[in-house]
C-alpha cells in the first residue's frame, strides 16, 4: 500500500527522564526547521522536578505559520521506556516511533516515576488490548494502530561510535543519546544533515567541543538509521523551502523580557518561582543594553529578593525614582504582592507585574499550564483602586504588549498586571522578527524638571496629585530640585499627606477611579480586543476568549473554514477595564457565544456577564493543567455545531 | 545660602502623643540634615505604618510613608536605582522586627548604602499597645492584660548577625548624641542600623523617661541613684573594624555589650565594618558604570520616542537564517 | 412659642480630643439610656492617632427598636473647642449645645487639629454667615439656627467640687470633665439621676474609687445645671420606660467574639490591626470558658504572631488537629492572608476569617467605613479553590452567624471569609439577648476514630480525600490513629500526595468546586438573603444591599411607609456562592432596583450583573469613610422616586 | 510490636536527583523515629516547598506540605492546638531563611516545643539552582551566571539571636550522627533548630560531598588531607546551660563556633538551654488547665450538638436591666 507524502507538515515528540538532554534535543530541531525555513510551534511539558521525572517536547512543524499544537503525534522520538509508556498510542497511523532496542523488555513497574494514575490507565489499555505490560506490548500496541517502529540500539551506536572517534568515556558519550535520537528521527524524515549541523552548532555555540561531539553523534546516528532503514517509505517528510531573514525563532519566556529591554524597563525584581524565572534571568544575563547613540551602554539591574512582598516593594521604591520598573512572577508570589499593589494605587505609581500564570490554586500544578487567576488579578488587593489588566495571546504579542503596558503605566499612573501564562512561557515558535521601534514610549506626565515658586511656568510649589490636572497629575523622580511630596498609603492631600477629611477623601477617590474611564477612551481599540474572522450568519457563532487560547483557537477556526464552516473569534486584550462597548459591538450578530478559557470556571464568561448583561451559550473550558490543543477546540466547536453539545464542555487531552 | 533647621520641617500638624519620645528623634533627624547641609531634594524618609510612621510628613525632604513593615525594600529600591539620593527608612519596633524580620535580616545581607532607624518603644502603638518584638518576656505594661508572651528580640545582635555593617543606639531624649549618631550613621558606607529607645508615655509604662533616667536605679556601691543608659564612647568601648581581620572580635565584644539592659544599658557606636563591599559596590562588578548612569539616569528614548535600546545582537541570534 | 415635648427620640453627640473620655462619657449614656428601658443605637468616629485629634460619639434614642443613625444632631455635648467647630453648625433648632464658657474666644486657628480642608470649609461657613471665627463665632451661628445655648464653665466646677470633696488634685478631677459634660446633657434632657449613677457605677465596675469619684462629679454637675437652666424649655426629654430583662447592649466589636466563644472556636491568632483587634483581644479577655457539665473550664487560645502571614497559616495549623480555628483582621491583614487561604481550599480545611473592613486601599482610613473589599474577598487568591463568604448586617446577626460560619467551614470543609466592618465594629446598640442554643453546632464529616483496615467500617485504609465519598470526604485530626494522611499545596491524590496526573486533577478540581454547588443547595433561604417589606407594585422598587447598611436602610424604608411609599429591601448574607435563583425571585416585581453600597463601584452591583444578568436601575454609593445615615438614605430614595436622581448618587454626608 | 524502620517509610516514589543530601536527612529523621518508637500517628512532619519541601511524602506519619516559607507557623499553630503530637517541621534554606527568616526569628521567641531542620544546600534547588541565603558572597555555583551578590546568613547565630532553646548541626551524608541529633532535638524541651549541610550535587558544585570530605582540604601541619567537618563533642565543646547564669557564656561560644567555616566546620550540639520557660508552659501561666485540656481535646457540643460553653455570665454583664 502505497500513501501519499506528507511533506513539511507533522508533528514530532521527544521525551525522557528531565535533565537527559530532552529539550536541547527539541530546541536543535526547531532550529534546524527553522533554518530550513519551516515554520514551528513548540511546547514544553515537565514535572515539579530536577531530575528523573518523564518530560517531552512537543514541535509542530509546517510550511505555514502555525499557532498550536495538535493531539496526534506523527514522529515520537524516544530513548526511555517511559515515553514509550506515555505516548506510544497517541502516534497515528502512519506515524513513526523511534525507540531504543534495548528496552523491550522493560515492564511497566520497572519505571518507577510512572505513577500509580498512569500506571493504571496504561495498563487497563494494554490487557485490554491484550498486550504483554512491556515496552514490546506497547509498542506491539503501537504497531496495531498502523505506527511504523524504528530501533535504534543506542548503547551499540555509542559503543561503535566510541571507538571510532577513539574516545573511551561511554558515560560522556552517553550524554550524546538524546541528539543520536534527534538525529535518527531527521534521518527517517529524510531532513538535510547540513542543516541539523548547523542547528547543533547553534545550540551548543557557547560550548564548541560539545558541539563538535554532538555533531559527530548525529552523523554516526543519522547513517546509521539511513542504512538500516528505508526513509522512502515514511509517510512524513521534511524538506528544506526558502527561509525568509524577517522570521525569528523565538521562545515565549523570553519574548517579553526582551520587550521590557526595549521598553526602557531599568529595574527588575524577582523571586524565583516557575515558571516566572526565566523572564529575570534572562534580563539578568543580558543586563549591559547596548543603546543609541552608539557605544553608550545603558543597563538594568536586577535583583533577586528575599520574597515576592520584597520584590514588589522594592519595585515600587524604584519607579518612585522615575525608573520603569517590573517585577515577574507567578500565582503564589502574586498573592503576595497584593498589598503593595494598593499602596502603588493610591500613590499612583506606574509599576509592571508579569504575571506569568500556572495550574493553581496555592502550590497546585507548578510547572503546568491554567489561566485562572484572571478574576483575582482584576480584584486583587482591599480597598478600590485603579489597575490595569492587560493579557496577551501569544509570543509575538507578548513583545509589543510589554512595551504597551509600561506607557500604560506611566501614562494613566497605576499598576499593569500583564498576564502571560505557562503556555506561552514554554513554547515556542517561529514568528515575524520583532520590530522594536512600531511601539513608541509614552511616559506621560513624567517633568524632568520643576520651575521653583515664582518663576512662571509649572506650578511653583508642587503638588504631587493636584486636583486641577484632573485626573493624572504630572509626576517627579525622588530627587528632582524643587518638586519634593510626600506619599503615604493612606488618603492623602494634593501634597500627599495624610488626612482624614471626608470631602477630600471622595474628590480623590474620584481622581484615581476615573483614571480607568480616561484609559477606556484612550486605549487604542486593537489593545481593548481583537476580531478575527466572521460568523456564518445562519448559525452566528462567536468565540470569546483571552490570553494563550489564541493560537490553536485560530488555527482551529481555519480548520473550519476550510470545511465551509465560519467562526468569528474575539480575543479580549484589555481585561481590566473591561472593554465593553467594543467587545458589545464585536458581539453583534451573535446568536451563539462561546466562551473558551483555560479555567474551571470560565472567569472572562463572569467578566462578559457582568459587563455586558450577556450570556454565555457554550463554555469549553480546560483545567487539567495542560494547554488546549487547536484538535480539541475543532472537535468541541463540531459538537457544539452539531446541536449536541452540552452547555460546558470539559476538554481533557494531554499527557 | 546656607539651610536652616527649620527649613527640614513641614506644617502638618503632629499628633504624637506629649511627651512621646518620637518627638526627640524627629529633632535629631532633623539637626543632623541641617548640620550636614543636605539638600531637601536630595534626601528621602522612607518609614513603615505606626506612630513612628508618620515621621516623614514631618520632615520637609521627600517623604515615602509606605506599607507596614516593608519599609526596608521600598527604601532599597529607591537607592538601588538612584544611588545619588540620600536614603533614610525609618519605623517601629513592630514594624522592623515583628513583620518586617524577613527584610531585615535579607537587607543586612545586601549592605545597601543607607540608614535605618528603630523607633523601639516595646510596644505597638498606633494599635494601642499590644507587646512589639523589644518587649521582654513576662512583662505587663498597662496596655496589656495579660503578660508578654514572647521573648524579646535583641535588635542590636540581630542586626549584626544579619550583617549591617553600622550598628549604634541612641536615646530619644538624648537629642544631640542621637543627631551625631545619625551624622555618622548617614556618613557611614553601608548598610547604617540605628536602634532607639524611645518612650511611650501613653502605652508603654515600664521602659519610661524616669526609668531610661534611673530615678529607681542607684548604683550598689555607692547608693547613688544612676541613669541607665550610658555611652559606650566614654567607656573606651571601640567598636571601629579597622582591619577587616579584627571583624570578628568586634563583632562579639559588640554581642556582649548588646545583652546588657536592665541597670546598665549602652548608647553609642556598638559596631562599624566599612571592609564590606556595599550593594552598589557589588552591582559595579556586574555593572561597570553603574554609578555613572544607574537607572534613574538613563534616557531610555529619544527625541522621537523611540527606545534607544538596540535588541539588534539579540535578535540576529534568533533569525531563522542564523 | 411653645413646642410639643419630642420624650425618649432624639440624637445625642458628644464629642471631644482623642484620649478625653469621650468613649466612656457615650458608653455611660448608652448604658443608662438601656437602663431607663430606651433603645440606642451609637457609632463612634475617631483618627487614627492615639491623642489630641478629634473624636466623636453619636447616640440616637428611641423607646423603638433603632438601627441606625441619622443626620441632625439634636444634643451636642462638648467640652472642647474643636467638637464646636465641627458639629455645631449641625444642631437642629430647637436641639441643644452644652459647652465650655471659657473656650468662646479660641479662635480656629488656634485649634491645630482641625486640618487644612475642614479649617477651609468651617472658616468658609463662618464667614458666609458674618460670624467671628471663634467658638462663639459658632455658637452665634447655631442660635440663628435656632440652636439653644447651655453653657457649663467645667473649670470653675471643678474647682468648687475639688473643695467641697476636699480633693485638690485638680489635674485628676480634670479626668472627670467628660462626666460632667455627659452629665449635664442629662440634667438638661431631665433624665433620672438614679439611674445615670448605676450606668456610672456600671462603666467603671473595675475601678470602684474612679466610679465613686465620677459620680459625685456628674451630681454636682448636674445639680449645676438643672440649678442654672430650666429644663423645660429644652423639646428633648428622657425619660424611664419599662425595661425588660431580655435587652442587652452591646458592642459591635465583641459580638462576633462572643459568637466565636459559643461556636467552640479554640484557637484565634491575629496580628493587630483596627478595627480587627478588639475581636482578638476580647477573646484573650475572656480565654477561660465556663461550660457545661458544670465546673468544666475549657479555653480558647489566642495568638499573637509576627504577622497576617503567620496569623492565618497558624489557624490553619490549628485547624488540621480538628480545633474550630480563626484569625481576624482587616483589609491589609487580608491582603496578605490569600496565598494561605488557597492552601485551606485545595486541603479542604476549615478555617474562619473575620474581616473587618474599614476603608481601602492600603492604609487608606484605617478608622473609617467602608465596603469595599467583597470582589477582593470572593475572587481571592491565585487558581481556583471553593471558599465561602459571608456577611452580617448588625450586632445581633453577626453574633448568630459566626456560629454559622463555623458551621459552614467545617460541613464543606473550606475557608469562611466572614464580612464585617468598621461600622458594625464601632457601633453599639440595643438588641434582643443573644440565644446561644439557637443554632446547633454542625461539624460535619469530622470523624474522632478511624476502625483500622480489615475491621468493618470507615474504609481500613483511610484516604483524606476520597472521591467516592464525592464531594466531602471525611476529615481526622491530626494525631488519630489509623487516619494518617498527607496534606500539600500541590494537586494530590486521594491520600494526599503530589500527583501531576491530568485526570485527577480534573476529578479533584470537580469535587472541590462541587462543594460550592452542594452549598448552595443546602445553606438555608434565610441565610443567603432575606426580603423585607414589599413594594409598590406601581413604583416596584427594591433595594439590594449587603452587610452594615441594613439597619440604615431598614429604618429608611420604615420612614417611608410611614409616608406611604412601600419599597422592598432585600438583604443579600450569602454573596459566595451567589445565591442567584433566590434573589431573582425576590426581585420579581421589581422595576426599580436601586443597590446601596459603601463602596465606589457599587460591588455588589456588579454581582447581581454576574449572576442575574440584570441590571441595576440605581446606585446609591457612599466612600467618604462614613457610614450611611437612614436620612441619607431616605433622600436619596426620595430623589429617585421623584424621577429626576442621575442613576448614581453619591452620598457624602459625616465628620 | 516494635515499629520496624519500614513503618516510617512510605512507597511514594522520591524523585530527588540521585546523590541528593536529602535522602541522608530522610533516612535520619526516619531513623531517629523508629528508634524512638514514636507511634506513627503521634507524629506529623511539616514541609516547606522546595526539594526539601517533598520530605513528608516518603515518611509514613502525618505529612503536611505547607506554603513556601510558612512550615513553621503551620507547625506551631498544630502544635499549640495539640501539644500532645510530635511536630517536625523541615524545609529548604531559601524556604526558611529567604522567604520565611521572619517567621524563624519570631519562632524563636516563642519556643513552641518542636523541632525545625533546615536542610542547607545553599542554592534553591526546586527553582534551578539560584542563590540561596546561606551562599557566601561572591561564589558562583554552576547554576549562576554571575557570582552572589547578598552576604551569606549563618543560621546557627541567627537561630541563637532569634532565642532557639537547642542548636544543632549535622552533616547529611553522616547519617548516624545526624539520627542521634534528631534524636536529641526532639528530646529537648523547646524549640530545637539543626543546620544540616546537604550537598545538591545538581546545582551546588562549591558545597560538595567531595568538599566536605575534604579531598582538597589539606592539613597546614602535616599536609594530610582531612575533612572539613568535625565533631564539636569531639573536642570537649560543651553547647549545654546547666545552670540559668551559664547562658551567656555558652552564647558566646556558640556565636564563635558558628563563624567557623571553611577548612573547619562544627557539627553537633552548639547550644541548648532548657530554662527558658516553653511557649506551653507559658500558656498554662495564662490558661493552668491547657495541657489537660488543649484546644484538640476539648468537647465544644454536647449530645444535642447544642455549644457547652456557656455565655450567661458574660451575656448578664450587657443586660438592659443591669
Ligand atoms: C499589614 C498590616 N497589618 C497591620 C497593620 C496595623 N498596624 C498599624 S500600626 C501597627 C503597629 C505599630 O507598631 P510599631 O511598628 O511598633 O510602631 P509604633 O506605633 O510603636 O511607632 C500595626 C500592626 C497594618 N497597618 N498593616
Ligand atoms: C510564594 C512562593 N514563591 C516562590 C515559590 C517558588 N519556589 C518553589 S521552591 C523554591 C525555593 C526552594 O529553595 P529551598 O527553600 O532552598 O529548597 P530546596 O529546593 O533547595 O530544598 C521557590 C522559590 C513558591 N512556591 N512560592
Ligand atoms: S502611642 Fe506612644 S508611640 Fe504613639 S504617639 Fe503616643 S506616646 Fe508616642
Ligand atoms: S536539585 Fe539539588 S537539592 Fe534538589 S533534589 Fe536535586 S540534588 Fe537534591
Ligand atoms: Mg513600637
Ligand atoms: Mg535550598
Amino acid at each position: 500500500m502505497t500513501q501519499s507524502k506528507i511533506s513539511n507538515s507533522l508533528t514530532w515528540v521527544i521525551g525522557g527522564a528531565q535533565g537527559s538532554g530532552v529539550d536541547s534535543a527539541a530546541n536543535i530541531f526547531s532550529k534546524a526547521c527553522s533554518q530550513a525555513g519551516l515554520y514551528i510551534f513548540g511546547k514544553r511539558e515537565y514535572y515539579s522536578n530536577i531530575k528523573g521525572e518523564h518530560s517531552y517536547f512537543t514541535v509542530r512543524v509546517s510550511d505555514k505559520q502555525i499557532r498550536s499544537h495538535v493531539d496526534d503525534i506523527n514522529l515520537l522520538v524516544s530513548f526511555d521506556a517511559e515515553t514509550l509508556f506515555r505516548h506510544g498510542d497517541k502516534v497515528t497511523k502512519g506515524g513513526g516511533i523511534i525507540y531504543d532496542q534495548d528496552l523491550v523488555n522493560t515492564t511497566i513497574q520497572e519505571v518507577p516515576t510512572i505513577d500509580d494514575q498512569a500506571l493504571k490507565k496504561i495498563t487497563n489499555m494494554l490487557k485490554k488490548a491484550n498486550k504483554s505490560l512491556t515496552v514490546q506490548g506497547m509498542l506491539d500496541y503501537a504497531k496495531d494502530n498502523g505506527t511504523i517502529l524504528y530501533n535504534v540500539p543506542y548503547f551499540q551506536l555509542l559503543r561503535e561510535f566510541s571507538e571510532k572517534i577513539n574516545d573511551h568515556s561511554l558515560s560522556k558519550l552517553t550524554r550524546t543519546v538524546n541528539v543520536m535520537a534527534l538525529s535518527a528521527s531527521m534521518a527517517v524524515l529524510d531532513f538535510d544533515t547540513t542543516v541539523l549541523t548547523r542547528a547543533i552548532k547553534h545550540i551548543f555555540r557557547a560550548k564548541p567541543k560539545i558541539a563538535e561531539l554532538n555533531i559527530a553523534a548525529a552523523n554516526y546516528s543519522y547513517n546509521y538509521v539511513k542504512s538500516r532503514f528505508n526513509s522512502t517509505e515514511f509517510r512524513f517528510k521534511l524538506t528544506k523551502v526558502q527561509t525568509s531573514s524577517d522570521i525569528i525563532l523565538m521562545q515565549g519566556n523570553q519574548s517579553s523580557a526582551m520587550g521590557k529591554i526595549s521598553a526602557g524597563c531599568r529595574f527588575q525584581t524577582y523571586y524565583p518561582i516557575t515558571p516566572a524565572s526565566d523572564d529575570s534571568e534572562f534580563l539578568e544575563s543580558n543586563q549591559i543594553i547596548e543603546s543609541t547613540p552608539d557605544g553608550k551602554k545603558d543597563s538594568i539591574v536586577v535583583v533577586q529578593t528575599e520574597d515576592e512582598i520584597a520584590a514588589i516593594t522594592m519595585a515600587i521604591g524604584g519607579a518612585l525614582t522615575g525608573v520603569r520598573s517590573a517585577t515577574a512572577t507567578s500565582g503564589p508570589g502574586f498573592s503576595l504582592m497584593t498589598e503593595a499593589l494598593g499602596w502603588a494605587g493610591i500613590n499612583e505609581v506606574p509599576v509592571v507585574v508579569s504575571l506569568y500564570q500556572r495550574a493553581g490554586p496555592s502550590t497546585g500544578l507548578p510547572t503546568r499550564h491554567e489561566q485562572g487567576d484572571l478574576m483575582f488579578a482584576i480584584n486583587c488587593g482591599h480597598g478600590e483602586f485603579p489597575k490595569i489588566v492587560f493579557a496577551s495571546g501569544d509570543i509575538e504579542e507578548s513583545f509589543y504588549d510589554t512595551i504597551k503596558v509600561f506607557n500604560f503605566a506611566e501614562k494613566y499612573q497605576l499598576p499593569v498586571i500583564h498576564m502571560l501564562d505557562k503556555a506561552i512561557a514554554n513554547s515556542i515558535m517561529t514568528c515575524r522578527v520583532f520590530d522594536q521601534y512600531k511601539i513608541n514610549i509614552d511616559r506621560g506626565r513624567l517633568l524632568e524638571n520643576i520651575i521653583p515658586a515664582g518663576d512662571t511656568g509649572v506650578a511653583g510649589n508642587y503638588l504631587r496629585f493636584k486636583f486641577d490636572e484632573n485626573p493624572i497629575s504630572s509626576r517627579v523622580r525622588l530627587g528632582t530640585e524643587n518638586g519634593i511630596f510626600w506619599n503615604t498609603g493612606d488618603e492623602h492631600t494634593e501634597e500627599g499627606h495624610i488626612t482624614e477629611d471626608p470631602d477630600n477623601r471622595i474628590k480623590m477617590m474620584n481622581k484615581r477611579m476615573s483614571k480607568l474611564d480616561l484609559a477606556s477612551k484612550e486605549i487604542p481599540a486593537e489593545d481593548k480586543a481583537i476580531a478575527y474572522g466572521h460568523n456564518d450568519p445562519s448559525s452566528g457563532m462567536t468565540i470569546v476568549s483571552w490570553g494563550s487560547t489564541k493560537g490553536a483557537i485560530l488555527d482551529a477556526i481555519d480548520q473550519l473554514t476550510v470545511e465551509g464552516k465560519n467562526v468569528k473569534f474575539v480575543q479580549v486584550r484589555l481585561m481590566h477595564p473591561f472593554p465593553s462597548s467594543l467587545v458589545e459591538k464585536m458581539l453583534e450578530n451573535t446568536k451563539v457565544l462561546v466562551d473558551i478559557e483555560m479555567n474551571y470556571t470560565g472567569q472572562l464568561g463572569l467578566l462578559i456577564k457582568q459587563n455586558l448583561n450577556r450570556n454565555i451559550n457554550y463554555k469549553i473550558v480546560k483545567y487539567n493543567g495542560r494547554s488546549m490543543s487547536s484538535s480539541e477546540i475543532y472537535n468541541a466547536l463540531m459538537y457544539i455545531i452539531s446541536g449536541n453539545a452540552p452547555r460546558r464542555i470539559v476538554l481533557e487531552h494531554g499527557a | 545660602m546656607a539651610l536652616k533647621l527649620a527649613d527640614y520641617k513641614t506644617t502638618v500638624h503632629n499628633d504624637w502623643c506629649p511627651g512621646c519620645g518620637d518627638f526627640g528623634i524627629l529633632n535629631a533627624i532633623q539637626m543632623a540634615l541641617s548640620e550636614m547641609q543636605t539638600p531637601l531634594h536630595r534626601a528621602t524618609i522612607f518609614s513603615g505604618i505606626g506612630c513612628s510612621g508618620k515621621t516623614p510628613h514631618f520632615i520637609h525632604t521627600y517623604g515615602i510613608h509606605t506599607l507596614h513593615g516593608r519599609v526596608l525594600p521600598f527604601a532599597q529600591g529607591a537607592k538601588i536605582c538612584n544611588p545619588d539620593l540620600e536614603v533614610l527608612a525609618v519605623g517601629g519596633d513592630g514594624d522592623g522586627l515583628g513583620i518586617g524580620a524577613g527584610h531585615f535580616i535579607s537587607s543586612g545581607r545586601r549592605n545597601v548604602d543607607m540608614v535605618y532607624i528603630i523607633f523601639n518603644n516595646a510596644v505597638y502603638g498606633l494599635t494601642k499597645g499590644q507587646a512589639a518584638p523589644t518587649l521582654k518576656l513576662g512583662m505587663k505594661t498597662k496596655s496589656l492584660t495579660q503578660p508578654n508572651m514572647n521573648n524579646s528580640v535583641n535588635p542590636i545582635a540581630l542586626a549584626l548577625v544579619a550583617g549591617f555593617t553600622f550598628i549604634g543606639r541612641g536615646y530619644s531624649y538624648d537629642v544631640r548624641h542621637l543627631k551625631e549618631l545619625i551624622k555618622k550613621a548617614i556618613e557611614h558606607k553601608g548598610l547604617a542600623f540605628l536602634d532607639v529607645l524611645q518612650p511611650c508615655p501613653t502605652y508603654n509604662d515600664i521602659n519610661t523617661k524616669e526609668w531610661y533616667q534611673g530615678l529607681d536605679n542607684f548604683n550598689p556601691e555607692n547608693g547613688k541613684q544612676m541613669p541607665r543608659t550610658y555611652k559606650l564612647e566614654e567607656t573606651g568601648y571601640d567598636g571601629i573594624v579597622r582591619q577587616p581581620y579584627e571583624a570578628s572580635t568586634k563583632m562579639g565584644q559588640a554581642i556582649e555589650r548588646s545583652n546588657e539592659w536592665g541597670s546598665k544599658i549602652p548608647l553609642g557606636i556598638f559596631y562599624q565594618n566599612e571592609h564590606i563591599p556595599t550593594y552598589q559596590d557589588r552591582i559595579v562588578g556586574r555593572i561597570p558604570n553603574y554609578l555613572e548612569i544607574p537607572p534613574a539616569k538613563q534616557d531610555i528614548s529619544d527625541q522621537n520616542n523611540k527606545p534607544t535600546a538596540k535588541l539588534d545582537k539579540l535578535l540576529d541570534d534568533l533569525r531563522a537564517d542564523k
